[in-house]
């Protein structure tokens, strides 16, 4: 586990806009990094969704495309589908990805769309206030749910993995998170994975992480990863969905 | 030794990197840097031991761990 | 008559609900008020503002371009906005974050907000000692009225309520002072 | 007993009082504030506060509701409402009444969040497919809003055909006293139509489909006397000191806010400017203008976007004064002071590029 | 099995403009007698969506609302939500639940809106001649796969109750088929069953019907049948997939 | 060799020819001859069909392959092009070239399938939001669709916007022939915005967001330039017998076809009739309609809608000269007996309620 | 006996009631109905069961069968 | 000279290919040409129809709202757009379907197609006797230049060619005859 650790060449030196604590950060370097070990840097676009982490197209040091809500995976297969076939990934959030998003990640998923999904799981619309996400977990106090998520009326939290599963064309699918030092390192690993598995043709990859908002959450850095332990995790288990083995 | 320099100005005074530093080196300062934020940083020798645990989790990308001894390995 | 105020901070200052208070307390004297904040891009943080009026007859453009009164929380806000407030116009700067500029055809009252906040025992009642300032020197509105308007904006923090209270009024005291109507 | 309010809320009260219980949304600023402010008001009232997965499904969802006969709302900025054309168009096609809100906000594409007036086009040529319009009101100030709630909402159901609010970000944000009081609740008319189980009469249908032609030219027919009459009946306006104006300015929303300002400061120098701003978008009041023109030497546009209004007044004075424009976009606030210069220049006949476009002011200033 | 046989209340006279030998005339008539059976005409409204079926407002004998194309369960949760809230069942193909109006479905179903879907699978998009459908067979060919849906490019079928067995919400949920008479029994059962979820508040039922597009699959009525039999059922298994007993 | 080739197929061919190499669309009558021609076409070419699962969904892989440097081109009609008005006004702010089709059919709502030309105001306005505009090219005859494919992709590349395809479902289904041998195949110019990996350059962004109002206005202002100079470089349309007309016919698309032949006509009766067809809506002719107000005296709009492009005419005519109206809608055809009566009239000066819309004709004509 | 009519204008001819038949009494008519098919009917005296196969499968809801001695049951 | 024909008949008779036949066959001849179905909805069946226009110039309108010529098919055809034909014009009528009418200031030729096409063994070709009488009685264009046609329209049913050249000679002698060119 020690080593060497500095910015990754495939993040810019631009500072980062979000909040205090936030998990994005965490997931951009992850990314950057992996970009950087796998030597891609110069053959990949990625695409930055409508969230709070709409000014991603910043932060990664690589041709980056911005795409309307929800339709990144769409956008994702125009590119992979040019002629010139670049390395693509979306960085996406759960309202982005799991509500108005939803057709076109299933149907990216479906079609075994040869691209790289990275799914920030926050729980919530992040960006516009802190708003319900079909994530939000029942009970959950948003602005659009002031008493709490009410399954009754607001439904139930969506379970993108699981649901995913079920997809033919899906090559590797996988939950982590970024609640302390050591899922980080799998966290890595897992987006690593992603990337190699569109690197070999493999198909649809995508990496859930369940991620904090201190803001919208109103809770200290340090709390909101202790919520995301102890509140997210039970509801959306940890794992693979989908391996993926080199043939 | 080990080489951890923690970049001020893009600190945001989060204190994930305090909450999981092993040793318990790592410190609020007393002064607001340029974004209005208190930064955090390890307290020089403090006897970091490199383990990386603050850099994983900084979500500034605010930490830089340098072990000498791999440096070189690396050079070869 | 008609005041044309702009309060201006980073985001965390209070900046939007100190210009919340100003207008309630205008609206219980009856006047015509309106206030409009300018907000910043889809997340937190940044520069915060808001723009108050207040008038005796209806009010036109609740846009402060021009403002009569300028509360400049701090360096940014009164780099941006301090070279806007009209000639005659009277500029509070926030003096524990940045130093107040010379008077260049308008009236700067220096107030050490931040300081005086820590001092109370809570940071964010800054810009309310910088509204109080502002009700002292001019008189715009009753001390009451924003005493009242407290209990309406803050009505959810009631604890907080006599440390808002206190920094309202040594606020206005300054002003007074400064206003030489002590 | 009057309260401050915002903008964005008092839209959500202004509905509530005019008997709106369904409220289908998707979160987007500049308009965010108005699903919190629902969120707790409509249980509150009795009703259903439902937030969609989509800009989309909210808008079907509201096609819905307004087929079992509610007073049913949706309401979005920019992006989402582009979103909502097919949508609109059905419920025009299908002759639903609901009541849409757009707090318009800086484009195209993604744009940004700033306040604007860019989707005029949008709102009064129709985005959608087909022959059809929809009324669209531009209230000026938060007590406007609650009125407008209330006319939108009667427009809607006494033609049945969807209404657009089209607010800016700065109507959406700013707080003003409003006497809530003085708003009465409001109940819908019976709507024999409504597709709510046919217990005891004949089955009803919502449709938009006619799939022969002569029998959609028919319906389209109907729709096009009933916009007609809406045009006679509910054009609207507001003439601010144009009596004996020599100069008008015509503005909505925000921009004639601001407009105003300027039109007063212009008094006070001695030239005699006046101010039309259409409160309907669309039907437009084209005949105010033609009587402004009668003893006004030129008119002055003012707009938050590039110049989409001026189309409009430009066709109701078909070349008999000549139509000048000065827009900000963006996000950009047309400034009172500017507006000025250009009244002032008018009328020292300084201009005389009649029907040429001015340049938007450039952003450095 | 024996009994009486006749043209149910819950259709109009009007003939369907079906061509010969379509499943959707048989789907209709099952849907009608449950109606009438429950004795819910009265209180109920349909909602037409958009392909072959879309002028089933002329046929059942309820109150209709004709949806946009894909958008029939937002519709329905209009319908459901509004003060009237009637009996409500959306009448869709495979092309308007699962392709453009997929994110409608899953949320309808995640939300568990007490709404009862009957779904036409027919593995095309019968109504703009023959194009594929997420749920086209691989190899299947259709007027844009001229050779054979290739999934390396066009995707895999879409297993509809498969992914929705994932979503919490959902209540009640199978795969049937039309294709002898004796499933058509069994899904009559089965179209019954998901309206009485819905009439004792169960939350969100969904019926997939198996069907044939004799027209676009160029083939017999009766061959059709036996093309369903041998290819469709293979790839999409019948039976329930989410089970539902009153509590 | 000539070849008789439906229209919906000639779109295919005259793209394929132009350079295009990717599809992405979602079937709908009347245009679905179009995707089932590439589907076998664009795999011959070493191009790509994609079915998307929506109008939503193609429209932004349009957006992914543009940004990629492709040319790329959608398909649809009325009601799928209202699905598309947000990433239209995406391709428009992120300054990306596509083609985009649109072969009419009646509207509002579901309507029907039969071929209809009220779809203008959403493609000339601007059916999304924010200020930008895209150029709409109108074909009235197979062999012209393909030619005019080539344009607009040209048109697209070099502006870097969105370029629209306005036919009609006359024009997706009829056929005519044409001779392939004239076209040549065209490259796309080298783009070096495009994201395609920054091997060797610094690196590319697309996007449309621009959080500092002053730097969206900045970025509109730019577009606005744009529009200016396609507006001065690029406005179409074919005149035929105007050089004396007292009588001009203004209609595009199938409806100029038949008053082209109701022009005919009435020569023959002695009327000095003539046409003007735009080829570009967007940017409108109206130089060509002011100059044929030289010596005409009376203009009639046909349009297969309630009226729509009446209004730049008469925008572009302000006032000089009465505009008259003859429209059919709903999936009717104008008859060119009709038109050729309503000339008859006003030739004889029969008509006199200049500027009022005609109503269109009754339905059971 | 079990009554089974055959609506002759709603049939389009498309023979899965013949096909599901177990008895084969249902046949292709040879004149064309106004809608332009030949359409099907059981064979007069044909015994059928009344086991509504026919019926079950019929696309067109062309088929009507009635069983008096239930008809007699639902009287009561 | 300019030919404006009209073929009606319902889905599945071959209206649509036969009007293709003529106007490639038209094309060969060098004439301007266009073909324009009138599409029914979204769905098969029901009724069919398609304007060819035949020219030496270009063809302003493709819209055959006034035929030259109407092929009828069947009885509905013939109601809907028998009254249409301008005068002067022909009217060819399948008289196996329905009765040719009275000739009012029309020619009015009944061919009982859908027999003789039964007679050469398949229904499907009744359309393409219809043609060939259409062109034997109006020599619009050349018997071989449709023949040539037929290779081009059918190219993939290669093995239906020499019935399809049957059915349209048959109908070319009829039309022949009728017009007395024998
Ligand atoms: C069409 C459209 N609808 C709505 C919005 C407003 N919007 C911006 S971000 C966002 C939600 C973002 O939530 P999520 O994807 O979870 O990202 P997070 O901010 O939580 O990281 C919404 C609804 C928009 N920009 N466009
Ligand atoms: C927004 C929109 N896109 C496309 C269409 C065209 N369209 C009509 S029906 C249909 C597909 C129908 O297929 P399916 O739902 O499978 O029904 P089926 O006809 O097979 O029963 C399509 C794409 C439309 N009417 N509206
Ligand atoms: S609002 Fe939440 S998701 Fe967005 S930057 Fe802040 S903490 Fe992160
Ligand atoms: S590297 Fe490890 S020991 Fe050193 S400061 Fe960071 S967490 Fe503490
Ligand atoms: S984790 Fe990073 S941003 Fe947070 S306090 Fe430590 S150094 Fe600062
Ligand atoms: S096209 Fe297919 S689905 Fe549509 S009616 Fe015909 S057979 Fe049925
Ligand atoms: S009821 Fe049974 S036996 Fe009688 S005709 Fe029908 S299928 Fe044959
Ligand atoms: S099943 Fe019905 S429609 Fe088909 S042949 Fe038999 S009676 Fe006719
Ligand atoms: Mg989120
Ligand atoms: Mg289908």
């Amino acid at each position: 586990m020690p080593g060497n650790f500095g910015r990754p060449q495939a993040l810019t030196s631009n500072p980062f806009h979000y909040c205090p604590g936030c998990s994005h950060g965490i997931v951009h370097r992850l990314v950057a990094e992996v970009i950087d070990e796998l030597g891609i840097g110069g053959r990949t676009v990625g695409v930055a969704s409508v969230g709070c982490s709409v000014f991603s197209y910043n932060y990664f040091n690589v041709d980056m495309v911005q795409a309307s809500h929800g339709r990144a995976p769409a956008v994702a297969t125009g590119l992979k589908r040019s002629p010139a076939a670049p390395v693509v990934f979306t960085y996406q959030g759960d309202g982005d990805l799991a509500a108005i998003g939803t057709g076109e990640t299933i149907h990216a998923a479906a079609r075994g769309e040869n691209i790289t999904v990275i799914f920030i799981n926050n729980a919530n619309f992040g960006m516009t206030g802190g708003q319900m996400a079909p994530t939000t977990l029942p009970g959950q106090v948003t602005t659009t749910t002031p008493e709490g998520r009410n399954t009754a009326e607001s439904g139930y939290p969506l379970r993108v993995c699981e649901m995913l599963s079920t997809v033919e064309g899906v090559a590797f699918l996988t939950r982590v998170t970024v609640h302390k030092p050591a899922m980080v390192l799998k966290a890595r690993a897992a987006v690593k994975k992603a990337f190699q598995v569109q690197l070999a043709g493999g198909g649809f990859s995508l990496v859930e992480v369940l991620a904090t908002c201190p803001t919208n959450w109103g809770q200290t850095p340090v709390d909101a990863l202790r919520w995301l332990e102890e509140n997210m995790i039970p509801a959306y288990p940890l794992g693979e969905f989908r391996s993926w083995e080199a043939s | 030794m080990v080489r951890i320099t923690f970049n001020r100005q893009l600190c945001k005074g989060c204190g994930l990197c305090a909450e999981f530093c092993p040793r318990g080196i790592i410190t609020r300062g007393e002064e607001f840097n340029a974004q209005g934020f208190l930064s955090f940083s390890a307290v020089p020798g403090g006897r970091c031991t490199g383990c990386g645990a603050c850099a994983l989790m900084c979500p500034e990308v605010a930490i830089e761990i340098i072990h000498p001894e791999e440096t070189r390995g690396l050079a070869v | 008559m008609e005041y044309r105020v702009l309060i201006a901070g980073f985001g965390g200052q209070g900046v939007l609900s100190t210009g919340e208070l100003l207008a309630v307390a205008a609206m219980m004297e009856d006047k015509h008020v309106s206030w409009m904040p300018a907000y910043g891009p889809e997340m937190r943080g940044g520069a915060a503002n808001c723009g108050v009026v207040i008038a005796d007859t209806e009010i036109a453009s609740p846009v402060v371009s021009e403002p009569g009164a300028l509360l400049a929380m701090n360096g940014p806000s009164l780099d941006r906005f301090g070279p806007l407030v009209e000639t005659g116009g009277l500029l509070i700067v926030n003096s524990s974050l940045t130093d107040p500029p010379p008077p260049n055809g308008v009236t700067v009252v220096g107030v050490p907000a931040q300081s005086l906040a820590l001092e109370l025992g809570k940071v964010q009642v800054a810009a309310n000692i910088m509204l109080g300032v502002l009700v002292g020197y001019t008189g715009m509105v009753d001390l009451e009225a924003v005493e009242a308007a407290l209990e309406k904006v803050f009505y959810k923090q009631k604890k907080l309520l006599p440390l808002n209270q206190s920094a309202l009024r040594l606020g206005f005291e300054t002003g007074l002072r400064e206003a030489g109507r002590e | 007993m009057k309260q401050l309010m915002k903008g964005n809320e008092a839209i959500g009260e202004g509905a509530v009082r005019a008997g709106c219980r369904c409220f289908f949304g998707y979160p987007i600023t500049p308009q965010s504030e108005l699903p919190h402010y629902l969120a707790r008001r409509l249980p509150e009232a009795g009703g259903v506060f439902l937030q969609a997965e989509s800009e989309l499904a909210a808008i079907n969802m509201v096609y819905g509701a307004a087929a079992a006969g509610g007073r049913v709302m949706t309401s979005s900025s920019g992006p989402g409402i582009s979103l909502m054309q097919e949508g609109i168009s059905y419920l025009a096609g299908a002759e639903l009444p609901a009541v849409i809100v757009n707090v318009g906000r800086g484009g195209p594409g993604l744009g940004n969040i700033a306040p604007a007036q860019s989707d005029y086009f949008q709102a009064v040529r129709g985005g959608g497919h087909g022959d059809y319009h929809v009324p669209v009101l531009a209230p000026a100030s938060v007590p406007e809003i609650i009125t407008l709630m209330q006319d939108a909402f009667d427009l809607a159901d006494q033609y049945r055909n969807p209404v657009m609010v089209l607010a800016d970000g700065v109507l959406g944000q700013i707080m003003e006293p409003v006497d809530l009081g003085e708003c009465t609740f409001a109940e819908a008319p019976p709507k024999p139509w409504a597709t709510t189980g046919n217990e005891g009469r004949s089955r009803n249908i919502v449709n938009s489909l006619y799939i022969v032609p002569q029998e959609l030219e028919t319906h389209c027919l109907k729709l096009s006397a009933k916009y007609e009459s809406i045009a006679e009946d509910h054009t609207r306006w507001e003439s601010y000191e144009t009596r004996d104006a020599d100069l008008v300015v015509v503005a909505y929303g925000t921009s004639a806010r601001i407009a105003k300002a300027a039109v007063n400061a212009a008094r006070r120098r001695g030239i005699r400017a006046g101010l039309i701003r259409p409160v309907s978008l669309w039907p437009f009041p084209a005949g105010a203008l033609q009587g402004a023109a009668r003893h006004a030497s030129a008119f002055l546009v003012v707009e938050m976007s590039l110049g989409q209004m001026v189309e409009d007044v430009r066709m109701a004075l078909s070349g008999v004064r000549p139509v000048h424009f000065y827009g900000r976009t963006g996000g950009m606030l047309p400034e009172a002071g500017e507006i000025l210069r250009h009244l002032t220049l008018l009328h020292e006949g300084v201009v005389s590029h009649a029907g040429k476009l001015w340049p938007a002011a450039s952003a450095d200033q």
